[in-house]
This record gives structure tokens, C-alpha cells and sequence, in this order.
């Protein structure tokens, strides 16, 4: 009898505080299967941000920072450039963390070319503070500060991040996925593989971006979210890769 | 007259409503209210509840920490609770879902099982106003004629019909007191 | 080809995900338990009909399944 | 007047509807966050303009270009938020544009937690901004008072050309209390020919700005704001006293707080001790003299200080007391709220009963 | 006699307070004299940044706000969101202002589409704390915190403000010009004209970038500082029309 | 020892390069420009990294992860950047991550003016962040104090693990004087097994955050600073006294102003009037019980508080005193220093003379 | 054609921007006067030759000459 | 013994080099001493001035308000700064850019036509070390020694022919003092 797949040793043994079919939970999978693959869980420093995935830094088991809202860039930044060679560094952010409180600091350690990791949450809403605006929800959307949908003329077309980002030379990957099925969510596990790999090889900032599914805040059962995601956020998020100026060694 | 009352449960299963409609009613019938939810962590899929009081006098503190009345409609919120009701007041248990007695004999324990009876009726979304209709046949606080007089204006148009549904699901509430 | 799949129930969140990924259909919310949560329960209906895809195990957003090859 | 059921985060978001300001810019921050959410569907429908801005540091700064062209305009946040928003607090102070910021305090240092406290006293009262200035501070202890609060502070920013701030809390913001919407004090308002209207070439431009770069009228600049500084002293001092007179014990505290005093004040009445409460409702300006009186009187053996914090509004009644009176302190700091009992029992303990 | 230029209305009687050759004075004059033509000095309002041009608020006789650092973007939303229709609003801002302290107000309010027109000093430097390091400083270009001049590995290649800016729905206008000569000025003065038409246009953002001269901080006569400017500025930062999505009515 | 001419600036960048200080994250702002230049020269040399962050919240944030790291970190700004950093310092002192941080104070509100001054005192004292928290504040009032409080600095940051702030002004920050690279009092320093240095795979992991959702944890963990604060208190307060005893009337001030009112008292004593100079030179943890038995003597008659702001330190001084003596207070905010006759005459006043 | 240029010569910084851009070349930097900022002014050689083009005016940093046709 | 000096001027004439050197040499002379520049807005393009005090005692304030010593380099800095010289004081002037005399009569005055002197030595930098040998020499508060001990170690390898420049520099302008 051989095990075939069983909880990443990545992960702590802390119950997810998620709602129920939350995508943050299986994107935190993601990132710790990679680490245990790779056997960086050791040396690796992970940051968490203020968002529904506030308490990453319980449930990621390698060494772990909570930042200030938005500031999980500069965060990862202070620790990649003052740890020993080989130590691997990634932040995990949210749409309203790094799309909007946190622009100045992705952008700007983008262009630095900071050798970190962003592991970007896009949900299209503010998850944690229950169900607001972001830059990145879409048009006509209803959330609780756009209550009868988000206009253009108001708030301008949802931001996407890997298009901004892809941009500047210091970002050297950039991959947009989802998670809703297993093909996507293979696809997601080697972007993100990729993203650290890239890293370990000094490249430059790698960026994938997760369109994620927030069932509680859309008022919908996580199945119903998922269908909506793959028929409202992926035609406006296109999938795919962005940047890819690295190769692998 | 005042009462302290804690209103607890799994997020959905309208604690916040009960409170509310109690607090408002309350103030109808010319009271001091106040309502306080506890807007902690637990509302990510956890337990939500909230504080009401409802007095004759001016109400200085709206943190009800010894309730005189406790609404438990699930059995964390029983275990949590049912060591911090005043002795001699009342325990409102969601029978539907909590199988546990109340173990305290120095208070009024009242079993009504909500979802049960709110099923009869043919719609499982009344399940607290069943257990609102217990509480007020027991407490005797407030009328139930300031509740349908809310329910009347609060449900208009082509929602008028529910207005009925939810007197009805307070009378059965009610006779499940003894 | 059979597998064993094991729910760590308790912590289950009865979000369907898994249901809605398995190739067999075999996996089924059990209506009739609640657990400490106060979720009902994933579990697999038909387990010699699995085939330890892990197609459920990948997709659970809480890494409560755990699969096995007989 | 009839009563109605207001959440405190709502009232806030009403009450500066019903003060006539149309513009609104904020951040979500918990236990706050029913102000914007309240306002993005209301400022709308009465031809405002409520904004999310993508961060709390953006949207102070929008309240400056909003209240330099002299419309009413208001900000709400929260702890974290607001320690983010004191650059552009020292700035509004520095330039002197009108605005009012709402503060619904959450448990600190740092993220801490969102369930309610008094740790931002420092911050509020003495400025977590750069340089001399003040921000008039007031404490609503219910939600009627929210709903007052808010509107005055428009009055009082107009008048005196400044910020205004309306502390709360997570428990004041959160809770739902009877409102009546009764009309507040009638106050003059000053004309705003400061206001980067646009000169429309019939006047020398107006400039909105808190630079001074050489010393001389940068200090001639402080004195000014002094002056107006020690005329709100004077003019807008508010605090309230209950079953002061003749008490033993005086609690001093303001907002959540002195509602637990007043709770603890009965039980120590049903243990024949006579205690009373002096309540800041401005804690800038803070009612030093007020407070060194009430606690003048031979009957008051101590005072006690509580607070949602580790003690910081206990600095003010140290310097009101000035010794006189013995000083004792009730609090927690994190998010907890001292039950009546301990506050009644830090009491008994001040005064060695 | 017929006067053939002089002085614009646009601008006070203030002196200005620049070095000699420093760009600045130019760029206010070309942004004078269109407000000037446009008719509309009395319905403007100028947002004047923390930099060099902190004192802009003088020299413009329109109303003018100063704002904090980096944050004029933010300053103007909230002057355009309040002032009457027909109000024009800009910004004029230098690269430590914009690209570095502000790079989240101005990505933001580009996202939005705020209807402001952005002017964008490019000097590669930080010119009035003393020739510091910006985001803009070119590789290998000595400043006062990049002493043996910046390089690629410690802080990444310069940003590229209108490329950024470019991929955002928002921003319906961006140019890179230079003011060296008399044809570059004349295209200049252009693009800062058609910013602010389209902004009387309620078309969006519109963003002017120019390549500016510090010949203070640069340590170079301002004959020679154009000259570096020509020679190194305009390779790296290629002028031209980089987003005209609306067209001028 | 050797004496070097250093300016202010620069001896205290040097400093923290000689305390073991090799990650500097700061951000350019006059006057402490001359911190970040000095170390973007050095920092490399010795194997260390000097980044110029895009501003100071990014900076102070990056101070945050390297601090947590467990390595010396150092950040300098002056007044407008440090109120921008307010959120990162808060986080900082409830994650317990130690560092250093400068503050070469000019005037304000808001930009205010490159002069010196001293109206970040209630920020830097009282913390201008949410939340109850502290950092140990030590006031230089020369050179040589800039360049030795550095390292000291960094030892109490580290054996607290606490942020520390040193409160420059913009005067300190650009004058040279002599400085003595002598040895600084060693100190006891413990081990930091809380830093995230990689778990190794042989530890669980190490978290640094400041978030306590639940308000029970978030009491506790502020009791547990709030013992470390009194502990600081205890041991770590500082102040000097000169030509205090039997003096008629009693300066107190702190850093540039200290040095001010020395160069009064010398006009006092040419008019036989004996001044003395209470110096905090921690201005938190501030000498509270020191400075009232200075006063305390019977040949004080009058305490005169002497800033470079409209008056933040005098709560202090009346915190300590109590009402035993009265004070008065001589001041300029916004860049401009008194000067020596000004604050003489103020003596005078204060004494009746 | 002729033109008149006049320079505000107490404002004058003396950067040369004008003397860069007249395509006659008649502006010189006057190294005889030292105006009350200290610079030696700009100044124009021989008037005659001027073409009122205003290329000196338009990048005049300080906007201190003023041009016109004859 | 105090020297109270204020050295001002436009940017670029050497003013602070000129403080730096004489706060230096002054220090190595065992003396205390601070100097403190005007950082101000004059910065960009206006008057430069800076503060040094040369002291036997500890020096307890570095600002200058009343100098007994004034360097004036250019117009500007004499008009702002002569009135605040000490009675006794003495105000050395640049009179290679200043063509007005000293005005008061309770002061001494030193006129030292710097660049001129510099220009003769075939090099227009040297003009402040023209002034500073002049100051030397009317103050006799430091001894030339020092300040050619500092030159010889400022400038070595393919720039220690600067040092003897430098030292007739100094020279040039001790002449000027009658
Ligand atoms: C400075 C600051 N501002 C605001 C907040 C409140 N806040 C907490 S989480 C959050 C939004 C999170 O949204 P997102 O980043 O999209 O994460 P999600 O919850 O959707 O995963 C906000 C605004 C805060 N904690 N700190
Ligand atoms: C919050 C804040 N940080 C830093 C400063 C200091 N500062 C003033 S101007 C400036 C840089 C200006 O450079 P840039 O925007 O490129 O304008 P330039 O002077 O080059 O025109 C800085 C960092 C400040 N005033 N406020
Ligand atoms: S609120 Fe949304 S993002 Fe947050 S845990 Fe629930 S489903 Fe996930
Ligand atoms: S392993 Fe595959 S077949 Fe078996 S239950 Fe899971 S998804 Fe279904
Ligand atoms: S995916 Fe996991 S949590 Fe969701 S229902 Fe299946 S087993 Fe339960
Ligand atoms: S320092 Fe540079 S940018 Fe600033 S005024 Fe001088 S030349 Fe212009
Ligand atoms: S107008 Fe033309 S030709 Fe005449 S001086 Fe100016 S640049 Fe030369
Ligand atoms: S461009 Fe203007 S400031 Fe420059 S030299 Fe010519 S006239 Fe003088
Ligand atoms: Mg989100
Ligand atoms: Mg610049």
C-alpha cells in the first residue's frame, strides 16, 4: 500500500481558519508542497499579509513574518538582503494587500529585481474585512463600497497585475493561473515550482498570480463560486504566462 | 426591570437577527436597548453571538457578561454560556441541534426545537423566530403584538404573505413553553 | 488499480470541491453526520471503485484526504 | 422625536450626511468598516462622492485636496489605519484645512486585534504627527453621542479652520443604540476664502500649503496656530460630571470606558460607597481645571483612572491633579474591557476599603 | 511693435527659485502658457509636489495645493472628485515625487482614470535633497547614495513611468518628451496642450513625462547637462506617444 | 584617544558601522541626508547592504524583516518620514523585533521647514502609532553623545528586544564636532533563538508578528510588554545634572536646547543669579522621580522648561513635579532656536528677578 | 524681420540655455556685469540680426525675456 | 579664549571649507570646537554661511549669534552680518566681489582682494586660502603649522604640489593684514 498523496509537510498541523471552499487553502498547499520538494522548507522564509490569509504564518512550517497591510514586499525585502545566500524568500498577498494598499511596494521591488517570490491571491475582493471593493473587482460587480456594481467611470477597470508588473525587467516571471480543477491546478503547482526555482537561481522577482475564489463574500456555495470565476474572472484575467525572460538552469 | 441577554450560535443561523429584532421591539415598547454582536474572529465559520439588554433604566454597560436570559442555538454556545446565567434566570436551548440538557438546576432551562418546527411550516429559515416566540412567551417582557407590528412593516409587497409564516412560527415557538 | 481514501472528517468543511474534481463520482457529502464544526461531512460512497487519483486529496483546500494505492 | 435603532458605524456615516458633507474618503478596516460601506451607497444618492482610495495614506491625502476646496469631507478608520494617516494629519493641521476623521479604535501595538480599546489616546490627543499641533478630540461614550459628535465636529472644524477627530471605539461603532435625530447647537460658520476654488480671475490664486521653509514665518506660522490652539482650549472644553458631588472615589475615564465606571459606580453604591464620574468628552482639549475641581472636593479620597490601555489619558489627570489627590489606574490594553467589578474593586482598593 | 513672447499670464511675478538652466522653469512656462491659451487659469487648480518644485504653488498663478510627498495624485483626486465640472486639475511632480514615495497614488489614480493630467519631471535624480538616487537614475550613474554609480544587481533597472503607466485601461494618454531645444520644446509644449484637452474631456488620466536636466546635482554646466541628457537619457527613456487611446474632440 | 572632527550625521552612521549595524533601509529627507549617504559608501565595504528604500514606509518596513532576521538593522529619517513610519514603529515594538532608529527632528507641522526643532517629542515619547507601546528614547545633545548613544542603541534594542529611537535635531545632525571613537560600557547581550533565520529543519518555526486575534492573548502579550517597559524603566533611564545643586532657578531640556540653556546660565551667573540644568537624556523612559528631587531643593524657585517646540516636554516636567514648584516654559517651534539671552530672561521671569 | 529682445537682466542666471538656441548666435553671456544674484547676464551682441524668432524666450528657464518684431 | 565666526558667502567660494579647515585645525590644537552650517534654502543658488567657535572651554551652544570674527566673501554676507559682529570684533572682506568698505567704527576691518591674490598664483581656487592666511594672521589664534600639517597630509601622490600652492596662499593673505 503506498501513500499516493497526504498533507504536505510544508504545512503545519493548524486547522485552516478558512470559510469552507476557500481558494486560499489550496494555494497554500501549493506553495508547500513546492517547498518540500524542492527541501528549502529549512530555508525558507515565507511572508505573510494582512488579508483573509492574515494567519499564513501558522500555517506555513517553514519560518514565517506577518507584515503591515500591503508592505509584505519591503518585508521580504529587509529579509532576502540580509540572509545568507541560498535562503529562499516568498511573500503571500492578497488582491487588496498588493493590488491597492501595496502598489508602491510590489512595483518598487519589482523593478529592484528583488529575489523573492510573490504568491498573489486575486479574489476580487476584500476577503477579510467582509466583502468590499478591490482594484482588481470586476465591472458591475456588487460588494458592500460598490453596492450597485462597480462602474468604469467610477473606479476605473479592474487592475491587472501581471500585465503592470511584466513591465519592468526586474520581474522576470510572471504566470497568472486558477485553481479550479486538476488540470489548472497543475498548472498552478509548476508555475509556482517555477517561480522558486527561478529564485534559487538568483533571476529576479517571480510573480503568479492565483485567480481565487471567495464563496462567503460573492454570497455564493464554493461550487457556484468556482463557476463563476471560470465565467467572469478568467475572460477579463486572461491565463497564461506574462513574462518569462529566465530560463530555468 | 432589565434584561441581560446573550443570543449564540453558528454563523447563519440568524443570532444577529434575533438580537435585533428583541433590541428594536425593545425600544418600541419605550425601553433602553442596546445590542452588541461580538464581531471576533469567530466569524469566519465559527460561533457568532451577541449581547442585548433590554431595561427600564439607562443602561450603562451593553457588555451583557452574566446574562439573565441565554439563547443557545447550538451546543458550543451552550458549553460556553451556561455557567455565566444569573441563578434563577432562563435558558432557551436550540433542541433541533443541541443534544445536551441543561446540567445547572438553579435556572429555567426551555427546549424548543426550532428547525423541527420551522420545517412544519414549510420553511426552515423561520427557525429563530420560533425560538423569539418562546423567549417572549417566557419573559413576558415585550408584547408580541410590537413584534408583528415590525414584521408588518418590514415585510411589504410581494413579501407581505411572510408576514403570517412568521407569527405562525412565533405561536408554535411559543407553546413550547411550559 | 484501487485506492483508499481517508477523511480526517473532523475537519472537514463539507465545501464539495472534492466531490466536484473526482473522475468516479464516488464521493458524496454524508448528510447525516455533523461534525464539531458543524459541517456535514465529505466521504466516498464506493471506495473499490476509486481509483487513487488524488484528484480529491490535491483540490481540498483543508488537506484532510489522504490517499493510498492498494 | 422618534427613536431609532442605530449601529454606531452607521450613525457616524448618517450623521455626516445629515452635517452636509457630501465627501467621503476611506480605507476598510475593521471594526470600522460599515462607515464607508454605509456612505458608498448614501453619498451617492445625494449627489456626493464617496471613494475608496487604495490606501489609508491615500485617502487622508484625498481629504486635503477635498477639504482645501472647501467642502465638508470626512475620513474613517481604525488603529493601524490611522497611524498610517498622521503624515497627512500633521498636514491638514500644518495647512489648516477643515475635515473631520473618525477613529474607531481597535487592540494595538501593531495589527493586534480588532475588538475594542483606548490605545490611541497618545496618538489622538498629543498628535502622531511631525511638529506642534492639535486636532480637537471628541469621546462619544453611545451611539446618540456618535451621532451628535460627528456633527458638531463639522461646526468645529469649520470655525476653527482644523481637523477634527471623533474617537470611538470597536464597541461604539459595533453596538446598536436608540438615535434620536434631534437638531444640535446652531453655530455660526465662517465664510471659506481660503478655498482653492479657482480664482476665476477675480482674485490672487489661493494656496493650500504647509511649508514655511524659512524659519522666521515657519515660527510666525506656530504662533498663529497656538493662538488658535489656546482659543479651542477655551471655547470647546466639554466633559460631563455624574454623582460627582460629595463622592469618595471619582473615576475619571471617557468613551467605553466610563460606561463600565458607571456600572461599577452601582455597585459600589449597593455597598455604600459613594462614587462618582468626571468624563472627558473633549480629551483635546483635555478639562484639566474641570477635573482638578471635582477632585478638590474633600470628600474625594482618590481617583481612578480607567482606561482601555495601559495608561495613557492617566497622564492628563496626573497633570491636572498636579498631586493633589492620589491617582489609581484600572485598565487592560488588547481588546478586553474591564468587568464593573474590577473597576469597582481597584476602587475599593484606592481607597483602602 | 508686436510682442512675439513674453512672460505667460499662467505664471506669478515670483522668482523662481532654481539653479541656473534647471528645467523646471521651462516646464512651468510650457504648462502656464497652455493653461493660458486653453482660457482656463481661473478654473484650475495645480497640485505642486515635494521636491525641487515645491514651491510651484508660488509661481503658478492658478489656485495650487501643496501636497506631502509623493501623494499629489492622491491630493488631486480628491480636489477633481468635489470641484465643479470644467475644473481642470494637474499635477506636477519630480521622479523621487512620482516614481519612487508615489508610486502607488499615481498607478491608482491612473487605474481609476481620475480625470487629471499628471506632469512628470524626469531628472534622473533627487534634486533637492542633494542628488540622491531615484528609481529613474540610469545604470552606472554616480549619485549621493549610489556613490560607484547604480547598478542593475543592487537596485534593478531604472522604471519606466509611461511604459507602466501605458498598460493601465485608466491613463488614456501618455507621452515622453524633452525640452533640450527648440523642437523638442515646441512637441512639448504639444503633448502638455493635448493632456490637459483631453482632460476638459473627461477622457481619463493623461501623463506627460519630461526628460529634465539637474545640472546641479548632475555636477554639470547647463549646457553640458543637456548634452548628458541627449546622450544618455534618451537611449535608455525613447520619447514618443506611448498610450493615446482617446481622441481630442 | 584621538580626536576626529565628525559631523553629526556622519558620526552617527559611523557609529552604528562600529556597533555591528552592516543593513541599512532608509529613505533621503534633509536634514539626516548625510546618514543614508554615508552608509550606501561604507555598508558595501564591509560585506554589509545599504538600500534606499522608495519611501519610508517601505523602509521602516524592511527594517521590520531584517530585524526579524536577527541582524543589526538601522533606518534615519527626520520628522515628515518618520510620521510615515508611525504604523511600521507600532509593529515593530508589538512583534518585538529590535533596531534603530533615527530621528534628526526639523520643524513642522507637516513639511513644515529644515531648521531644527523638537516637536516630535510627544511622538517619539509616547509613541505616534496605535496601541500602547514605547522605544527607549536617547536625546544627544552633541557630537560625541550622537556617536556613543548609537551603539548604545543598539544594545538595549537588542537586550529588550525593542526598537530604540535616537532624537536628533537637524542642528546635531549638521554640525561637526571633536568625537572620541572610545569604547562604549559593554554590555550583557542575550542570544536571538526567536529569529527567523531558517528553521534548518531542526526547530519549529519561528514567527514575527504582532497579530493576536483573540483579545486574551492580545491582553497578555501587552502585560508582557508592559512589564518589559517598567523593567526599561528601571534600568535604563538617564539624565545629567549640572551646576543643579543650590542653584535658584532649574533649566530643563534635552538635546540642542540643553545646550542653549548652558549658554544662559553663564549670562545668569554674570548677574549672580545660580541656574542649573536637569538634562534628560533619556527623554523615555523619562527621569521623573530624578528630576523632582532636583527640584525638590529648597534654593529651586521656579523649574524653566526650554524647547524647540510650543511645549511637549513640559507634560513631563509637570508629570514629575506634581505642583512642588512652579514652572514655566521658554520655546520656539518651527526652526527657530531661542537664544541664550531669550531663554536667560525667561529665568529671570520665572524667578521674579 | 528685425526684432527687439529685452532680458529682465536682474533675473538673469546666466545658464546660456538662450545662447544654446539663437540661430543667429548673437547672444553672449555679458562677463562684464555681475547682476544683484551674482551671475553675469545674458545679453544680445547685435540687435539687428535678431529675427524674433523667440527660441531665446521660449527656453528661458526664467522667463525673463521678452521678444518682439519690429 | 572664544572665537565666535561666521564665515558667509556665495555657493562655491569655499565658505565651509574654509570653516572645516579652521574648525580642524583648532581641534588639533587641543582647542574645542564646533562648526555648524546653514543648511537652509539658500542652499540652491543664494548665500551660504556657516558657525565656528574656537574655544578653551566647553563650548555649550555652536550657533553664532554675535561673531567676533566675520568673513564676509561676498556683499550680501557683509550687509546681513555686520551688524551683528561684536564691539572689538574683527571683519575680514573679500574685496576681490565686494566693493563696499566697512562701515562701523568700533571694528576692526581686513580687506583681502582673494582672488586676485589666487589669480597671481595661477590658480582662482586658492582665493579662500588666501582669506584664511589672512585671518590666521590677524587672529593669531592657530599657528600656520597646523594648517600646513593638514595640507601636507590632504594632499599627497600626484597632488602634493598643491601643498606648496596652498602654502603661499596662505602667505598672500597674511600680507594683507596691516
Ligand atoms: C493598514 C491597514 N488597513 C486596513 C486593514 C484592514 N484590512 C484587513 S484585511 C484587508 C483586505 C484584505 O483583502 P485582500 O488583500 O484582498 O485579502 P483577502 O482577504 O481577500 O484574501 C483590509 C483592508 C488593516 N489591517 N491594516
Ligand atoms: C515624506 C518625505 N520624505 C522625504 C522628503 C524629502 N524630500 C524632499 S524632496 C525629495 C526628493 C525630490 O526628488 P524629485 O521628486 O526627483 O524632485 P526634484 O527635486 O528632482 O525635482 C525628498 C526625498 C520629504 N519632504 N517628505
Ligand atoms: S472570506 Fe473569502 S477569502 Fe476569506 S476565508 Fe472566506 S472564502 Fe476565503
Ligand atoms: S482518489 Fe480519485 S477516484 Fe478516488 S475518491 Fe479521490 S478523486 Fe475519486
Ligand atoms: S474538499 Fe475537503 S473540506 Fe471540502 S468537502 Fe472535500 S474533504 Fe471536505
Ligand atoms: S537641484 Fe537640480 S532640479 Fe533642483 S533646482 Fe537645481 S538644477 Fe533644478
Ligand atoms: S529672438 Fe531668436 S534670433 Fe533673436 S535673440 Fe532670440 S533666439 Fe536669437
Ligand atoms: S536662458 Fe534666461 S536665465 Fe538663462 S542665460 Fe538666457 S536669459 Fe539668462
Ligand atoms: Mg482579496
Ligand atoms: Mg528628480
Amino acid at each position: 500500500m503506498a501513500i499516493v498523496y497526504q498533507k504536505s509537510k510544508g504545512l503545519t498541523d493548524k486547522e485552516l481558519h478558512y470559510c469552507p471552499g476557500c481558494t486560499h487553502g489550496i494555494v497554500h498547499k501549493l506553495v508547500a508542497e513546492t517547498l518540500e520538494e524542492l527541501g528549502i522548507i529549512g530555508t525558507t522564509i515565507g511572508v505573510a499579509p494582512v488579508g483573509c490569509s492574515v494567519f499564513a504564518y501558522d500555517y506555513f512550517s517553514c519560518d514565517m513574518h506577518g507584515a503591515a497591510h500591503g508592505r509584505a514586499p519591503a518585508v521580504a525585502t529587509g529579509i532576502k538582503r540580509v540572509s545568507p545566500p541560498g535562503t529562499t524568500v516568498f511573500t503571500y498577498q492578497g488582491d487588496g494587500d498588493l493590488a491597492a494598499i501595496g502598489t508602491a511596494e510590489i512595483v518598487q521591488a519589482a523593478m529592484r529585481g528583488e529575489k523573492i517570490t510573490v504568491i498573489f491571491i486575486n479574489n476580487a475582493i476584500y476577503g477579510m474585512t467582509g466583502g468590499q471593493m478591490a482594484p482588481t473587482t470586476l465591472i458591475g460587480q456588487k460588494t458592500t463600497t460598490s453596492p450597485l456594481g462597480r462602474t468604469k467611470e467610477h473606479a476605473g477597470m479592474p487592475i491587472k497585475m501581471c500585465e503592470l508588473l511584466s513591465t519592468l525587467d526586474g520581474c522576470v516571471y510572471a504566470e497568472r493561473v486558477c485553481v479550479t480543477d486538476i488540470p489548472n491546478l497543475n498548472k498552478a503547482k509548476k508555475a509556482i515550482r517555477k517561480a522558486f526555482e527561478l529564485q534559487q537561481q538568483n533571476a529576479g522577482l517571480t510573480f503568479v498570480e492565483v485567480l481565487a475564489a471567495c464563496p462567503t463574500n460573492w454570497g455564493k456555495p464554493p461550487i457556484k463560486a468556482v463557476e463563476w470565476l471560470k465565467e467572469n474572472m478568467i475572460p477579463y484575467y486572461p491565463l497564461g504566462v506574462y513574462k518569462d525572460s529566465a530560463e530555468v538552469k | 426591570m432589565t434584561n441581560d441577554i446573550i443570543i449564540s450560535g453558528f454563523g447563519g443561523q440568524g443570532v444577529m437577527a434575533i438580537g435585533k429584532t428583541l433590541t428594536e421591539a425593545g425600544m418600541k415598547e419605550g425601553k433602553e436597548v442596546s445590542w452588541l454582536p461580538s464581531y471576533g474572529p469567530e466569524m469566519r465559520g465559527g460561533t457568532a453571538n451577541c449581547s442585548v439588554v433590554l431595561s427600564d433604566e439607562l443602561i450603562v454597560s451593553p457588555i451583557v457578561l452574566e446574562p439573565s436570559e441565554l439563547i443557545a442555538m447550538n451546543l458550543p454556545s451552550l458549553i460556553k454560556f451556561e455557567p455565566t446565567v444569573k441563578k434563577g434566570g432562563t435558558i432557551f436551548v436550540n433542541s433541533s441541534v443541541v443534544d445536551q440538557k441543561v446540567t445547572r438546576t438553579d435556572v429555567r432551562a426551555v427546549y424548543v426545537d426550532c428547525i423541527k418546527i420551522a420545517e412544519e411550516l414549510g420553511n426552515s429559515k423561520v427557525a429563530n423566530m420560533v425560538m423569539l416566540g418562546a423567549y417572549i412567551e417566557a419573559m413576558k417582557n415585550l408584547s408580541t403584538d410590537t413584534i408583528k407590528e415590525m414584521l408588518v412593516h418590514m415585510f411589504t409587497g410581494p413579501k407581505a404573505k411572510l408576514v403570517d409564516l412568521n407569527i405562525e412560527a412565533l405561536k408554535r415557538g411559543a407553546a413550547c413553553v411550559k | 488499480m484501487a485506492g483508499k481514501v481517508t477523511f480526517c472528517q473532523d475537519r472537514c468543511k463539507g465545501c464539495e470541491l472534492c466531490v466536484s474534481v473526482c473522475p468516479k463520482g464516488i464521493i458524496v457529502i454524508d448528510q447525516e453526520v455533523t461534525n464539531r464544526k458543524g459541517y456535514h461531512p465529505a466521504a466516498v460512497k464506493e471506495m473499490d471503485k476509486c481509483i487513487a487519483c488524488a484528484s480529491c486529496a490535491k483540490i481540498c483546500p483543508d488537506s484532510i484526504i489522504t490517499v493510498e494505492r492498494l | 422625536m422618534e427613536k431609532e435603532l442605530w449601529k454606531g458605524n452607521e450613525a457616524i456615516a448618517e450623521a455626516a450626511i445629515r452635517a452636509g458633507c457630501k465627501y467621503f474618503f476611506g480605507y476598510p478596516i475593521t471594526p470600522q468598516t460599515e462607515v464607508p460601506e454605509y456612505l458608498s451607497l448614501h453619498l451617492p444618492e445625494i449627489g456626493g462622492c464617496f471613494l475608496q482610495a487604495e490606501s489609508e495614506v491615500a485617502a487622508i491625502n484625498m481629504v486635503y485636496g477635498a477639504g482645501g476646496c472647501g467642502v465638508r469631507v470626512m475620513t474613517s478608520s481604525s488603529s493601524p489605519g490611522i497611524s498610517l494617516k498622521q503624515e497627512g494629519i500633521t498636514y491638514l493641521c500644518g495647512s489648516e484645512v477643515p475635515c473631520v476623521i473618525i477613529n474607531v479604535m481597535r487592540g494595538g501595538p501593531g495589527l493586534g486585534t480588532i475588538q475594542p480599546a483606548q490605545g490611541d489616546y497618545y496618538q489622538a490627543t498629543r498628535g502622531g504627527g511631525n511638529g506642534d499641533y492639535r486636532t480637537p478630540v471628541l469621546a462619544p461614550a453611545n451611539v446618540q453621542e456618535a451621532a451628535d459628535f460627528v456633527r458638531m465636529a463639522f461646526d468645529i472644524a469649520d470655525i476653527y479652520r482644523n481637523p477634527v477627530m471623533v474617537l470611538a471605539d470597536g464597541m461604539i461603532g459595533q453596538m446598536m443604540e436608540a438615535v434620536e435625530w434631534h437638531d444640535i447647537e446652531k453655530r455660526e460658520l465662517p465664510a471659506k476664502p481660503w478655498a482653492t476654488t479657482g480664482t476665476q480671475g477675480k482674485r490672487e490664486h489661493n494656496v493650500i500649503n504647509s511649508l514655511y521653509i524659512q524659519p522666521e514665518p515657519c515660527a510666525e506660522h506656530n504662533e498663529k496656530l497656538e493662538k488658535k490652539y489656546k482659543l479651542i482650549e477655551e471655547k470647546e472644553t466639554r466633559y460631563e460630571e455624574i454623582d460627582a458631588e460629595g463622592c469618595e472615589v471619582l473615576f475619571t475615564a471617557y468613551g467605553t470606558t466610563s460606561r463600565v465606571c458607571r456600572a461599577a459606580m452601582k455597585l459600589l453604591a449597593d455597598e455604600g460607597i459613594k462614587a462618582g464620574l468626571f468624563r472627558p468628552i473633549t480629551v483635546w482639549p483635555f478639562p484639566y481645571a474641570q477635573l482638578k475641581k471635582a477632585a478638590a472636593q474633600n470628600s474625594v479620597k482618590a481617583v481612578v483612572v480607567a482606561e482601555l490601555s495601559l495608561g495613557q489619558m492617566i497622564d492628563d489627570v496626573k497633570i491636572a491633579l498636579e498631586g493633589s489627590k492620589p491617582i489609581s489606574f484600572i485598565g487592560k490594553a488588547g481588546g478586553l474591557v474591564p468587568t464593573p467589578r474590577e473597576v469597582a474593586d481597584a476602587a475599593k482598593k484606592a481607597i483602602g476599603r
